[in-house]
């Protein structure tokens, strides 16, 4: 049985990486809208705790997969605020160096190993990276994150199927947020819920609030206990709103008001500070983290910006182990 | 002035002709019906209430199912287009693409056809990075069965879409998200520009360009440039890669003596390989200088906006190619 | 319901069109065997009556897409036996002038559209034409045969997923032999029935005894109605044996004794002829359906071996509606 | 008389050899394990027995889940092989080789790598058809990111395996299922041939023959006959198409004057397009006639013999094209 409880400190460590999440995706938000930043950046506003609560469940070498949206993953995973903005930014302080970008943050010091921008493709090599695991007996689990939409292509099929075979030792984390760019749940498949899916490869599957804080760390933390005492992967489907649209500035008219009354009714913030308070926490204690996270955001964006732009050599730069020539 | 019209209303405008006059033109693709907002480049926009959700269908993220599904319909006599949303998506459906659409025609000793057309978009510059602004056109071009359409403007588009529509062969469209907004005077309705002529978009005698799609304004801006310098250059816009127009490349050729071949895909190995070693047996010990091939850097296409912009073929170093062509000294 | 009876006349039908399979077979294998023909052919033998059985369900002018082992559906469909053998033989009389032998028959006038060599590829193809089909009104039906190592091909996943959310017209007939090459069915999967499968996308499944002919007719039926009346897709997973390993003339040594034993017990042909006795069809009437078979055979086989072979210039015809140019 | 050694037995002693030394190298693929016989083509035969099940994992029929597993796996430090069972198939997998495997480093900033094989098979001329025949060579080169090795006889294939193993980059390992019963004198354990270094397995001073895989034995079949002729050919085995031997390629052309590219997949758009262009490129003006590439014809393989036999390049053209460039009046 999967508790229904939660410790203190675990839930200031919830609401800690949370509010990290969030007050970092405002920032992003800002930047852009002010013009200090123009790139592509996939909004992870209204899918915070998700990641929050899943990833207070892993230890920080356990390994993390997500996608072009996965700044909450990044974040909640532990990945440094500095190099993530730089990164974001195309500068030489990213984690990347610039080349990767918002879509493609690695930082394998926090088991960030793979951020992909093609839909569905880090299942497999979550695969890969618990298979290893496996082999190795290091007791680490992999997590990989999608999207709803992301089910409905070839690679889920496989890597689902595979993982169950060989009991793989990974967590497998559909933030369900009703929209695949535009295209609605419904629209894109028949079947009610991702976890009937989970059935067809005689996985164990799991339905969550994901803005339930209790219920979604308590079901990953059931997860991850499962994937290391060897019983093999989990689906966890988290339902969630994304409620910024496809990519921050993108048009969204194609949500039905109904959807958007719900989906403000549904925002986690909100919800998980009176969850907060309801647990004896002060409102000070609260402010001063968040005020505390908002001063690193500062500090992160001022990295950035004073970063400086990779020169044209990278280019030539980790093609290969070698150097191209010039 | 004559009315303009950009390539997005164009490529539109084609394929709503082509639903008017026959049933078997269908669309299906991610996020094209009107409830998606019509595709997210907007293509598709206003079909869905001309055609019904049965012709226009918006479909799972399921690459492999949309191109197969084309192929099953096509091979019962429709004409349909598959979108392809970003050309590094081809990446899941090119069995579908290469073992089937391409090769059912031969494979079945001529009995079925596959008259469909994949549309997809790609581009260097537009930030998005190593996993969305690929160019592979060359990996078609390796494929017996398959024709390749690269518009470079919008009046070409238009005409170009018509005719790989109204084509009994697969067609790969490829399409420039950058060129998107381009404006040309208005071709009129009904405008069709035949598959495999490429057209000499700006004459010159002194160096031939050859290139398609967005290149095609480098070179005009380079001629543009280096005619000032007394160098006159000749523009060819392929239009299609396969069929390719070996006709009117070889003779501009021939006539220059000089060749630059420039395209936004990775040099290596793309298709400037093909129609440079091409050049170079057609016009052995005709030559002036050596054929020069121009194209993106041998790396994934990197994020940072000053990297994306050091990758893409460079301004400067075409100009320099054909300067070096002209006054080559061996 | 399904029905549980059959009526004489289709008994007699499927009973024909088995034994067509069976005869062909045998003539193929002989063929081989004796070094008049040198391809690769994958034996149908132990699934003729799945076959046969199913396409009695179907008109000539319904869809049917196969695969490699596919000459038992594309027989039972109704392609004609001399361009058939000609094909095999790579004969200019051939359904496909020779290009593309017996991984890729195709005969529009039987409704056999495409036969593929890549395994799961036939399923999104089969969407398309149901789609056609749709579309139009025409009342057709498209049916599509693979084997149980498909089903954990992405396209599979895709294709079941899309039929569903479009009611497709389309039933996927899942050849359960129990092994996909050298790997069985257990060792590629954690599932019991691919009929699991199909809930996963909300679709109808029904497993049945393939060498039933009763239940494989009427359950074949159901879903054919079912097509027909616009209720969208079935998955039919129809148990049976692979009963001469992957090719002929391959080793199948990596089965275990249990299982050759099993199979042996299964043959359908034996229970087959059983089955119409119990329905007082005569010894004399059924021999008499072989023996006009086998004439067939030997005039197919005679019509193959004097067609001749294509001439080099066929390589440039068919690439292109256009010839290329020598 | 030396010991021999098939193709067969030396990738497999090669990949025996690397799993001895080094947990992390791991095999995938379809039936590859003990259970299923060892891999079709038995390349793995007895090394689950030494490596069990965990090492040697037979996998369903999902290509995309096994080389995303093997990129996965090598991201964590492993050095998986990947084997696809024919190359058509990586059709299904291009994603994870294109978009992931040949581009994480990169993108990645270098904080990781992909030590990856996939190996995998093909040929023309063993009666598959159209589906299970074609070399894809050409789409991998196009892709920075990849190496790619096609051993064309038993003890490069030994060796070429090995550093193909050792190599930090993800690797394509092309065989050709008719060279699989070829022997070589066994070069005995440990062997390795450094990856991007071509072999001149004949020297000769009239033409240069570049190619690689089977159609090396071919060239040197032609050489021979060319000899009696009075044409002395000088065979250039590339053995890894990337990264590219151009010093070798180069220097044998200069010496020579002359250069036939000899490749069984597809003509157009082939490797041989990109080593013709570079010949071009290189030594302009300094070529006693044209660089001729000879390839397979443009069309899916034909199933039937008499045609699949027409579609090979052809021995005759070969020695032609040879005697063409030889004879050259221009
Ligand atoms: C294979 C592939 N097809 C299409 C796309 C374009 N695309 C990017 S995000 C997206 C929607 C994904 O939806 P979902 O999996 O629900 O994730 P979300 O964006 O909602 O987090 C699509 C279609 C892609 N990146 N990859
Ligand atoms: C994508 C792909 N991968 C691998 C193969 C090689 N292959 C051919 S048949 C086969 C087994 C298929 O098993 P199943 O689907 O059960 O069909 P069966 O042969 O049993 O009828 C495999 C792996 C292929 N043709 N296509
Ligand atoms: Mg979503
Ligand atoms: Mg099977």
């Amino acid at each position: 049985m999967t508790e229904t409880t939660i410790d203190r400190d675990k839930l200031r460590d919830i609401y800690t990486r949370t509010m990290r999440v969030a007050r970092a995706d405002e920032k992003f938000r800002s930047l852009l809208m002010t013009g200090k930043l123009a790139v592509i950046y996939y909004t992870v506003r209204g899918q915070e705790l998700v990641s929050a609560a899943a990833m207070a469940a892993l230890e920080q070498d356990d390994y993390l997969v997500t996608t072009y949206r996965g700044q909450h993953d990044q974040i909640a995973k532990g990945v440094p605020l500095n190099p993530l903005f730089a990164e974001i930014a195309g500068k030489v302080g990213g984690t990347c160096r610039g080349k990767g970008g918002s879509m493609h943050i690695t930082h394998p010091e926090t088991g960030v190993m793979v951020t992909t921008g093609v839909v569905g493709s880090g299942l497999p090599i979550a695969n890969g990276l618990a298979l290893a695991s496996q082999n190795r007996g290091d007791g680490k689990v992999t997590m990989v994150c999608f999207g709803d939409g992301a089910t409905n292509i070839g690679a889920f099929h496989e890597a689902m199927n595979m993982a169950q075979l060989w009991k793989l030792p990974v967590i497998f984390l559909c933030q369900n947020n009703r929209y695949g760019e535009h295209t609605a749940f419904a629209d894109h498949t028949k079947v009610d819920s991702i976890v009937t899916r989970a059935r067809a490869y005689g996985m164990e599957g799991v339905k969550v609030d994901g803005n339930d804080a209790i219920a979604m760390y308590n079901m990953t933390k059931a997860a991850v206990d499962r994937a290391r005492a060897g019983e093999g992967p989990t689906l966890i489907e988290a339902m969630c709103y994304r409620m910024m649209g496809h990519f921050f500035g993108a048009d969204f008219s194609y949500m039905p008001p109904e959807h958007l009354a719900e989906m403000a009714a549904e925002d986690p913030l909100p919800r998980l500070r009176q969850l907060m308070l309801d647990h004896q926490f002060s409102e000070a204690e609260l402010d001063a983290i968040v005020a505390d996270l908002d001063a690193q955001m500062d500090a992160a964006a001022e990295f950035a910006a004073n970063s400086p732009l990779p020169g044209p050599e990278e280019i030539r730069k980790d093609v290969f182990e070698e150097e191209i020539a010039a | 002035m004559s009315a303009q019209i950009t390539m997005t209303q164009a490529i539109n405008r084609a394929i709503d002709e082509a639903m008017a006059e026959d049933e078997g033109v269908i669309l299906l693709g991610e996020d094209v019906a009107a409830k998606q907002g019509g595709g997210v480049f907007k293509i598709s926009s206003g079909l869905t209430e001309k055609y019904g959700e049965k012709r226009i269908r918006a479909t799972p993220i399921s690459e492999q199912a949309i191109v197969g599904a084309c192929v099953g319909a096509a091979l019962a006599g429709f004409r349909p287009i598959a979108e392809i949303m970003l050309m590094n998506f081809v990446t899941v459906a090119m069995d579908q693409i290469v073992n089937h659409a391409a090769k059912l025609r031969f494979m079945s000793g001529g009995q079925t056809n596959v008259p469909l057309v994949i549309r997809t978009t790609t581009g260097v510059g537009v930030g998005f990075g190593g996993q969305h602004s690929d160019m592979l056109e060359a990996w078609f071009a390796h494929v017996a069965g398959l024709k390749i359409v690269t518009p470079s403007n919008a009046a070409d588009a238009q005409g170009l879409m018509r005719a790989a529509i109204a084509c009994n062969d697969p067609v790969i469209f490829i399409e420039n998200i950058l060129c998107y907004g381009l404006k040309s005077d208005d071709p009129g309705p009904g405008h069709i520009v035949p598959l495999g002529k490429a057209a000499v978009t700006r004459e010159g005698s002194d160096c031939s360009i050859i290139t398609y799609g967005r290149t095609v304004l480098d070179a005009l801006e380079i001629a543009g440039k280096l005619s000032e310098e007394g160098i006159s250059v000749e523009v060819i816009d392929l239009r299609t890669i396969a069929p390719y127009d070996e006709a009117t490349v070889t003779a501009s050729v021939q006539k220059t003596g000089r060749a630059v071949v420039l395209h936004e895909a990775v040099k290596q190995y793309g298709t400037g390989a093909e129609i440079a070693s091409r050049l170079n047996e057609k016009l052995f010990g005709k030559l002036k200088a050596p054929v020069t091939r121009i194209g993106g850097a041998f790396s994934a296409v990197p994020m940072a906006n000053a990297l994306e912009q050091a990758w893409i073929p460079n301004k400067d170093a075409i100009a320099d190619a054909v300067r070096s062509a002209v006054n080559w000294k061996g």
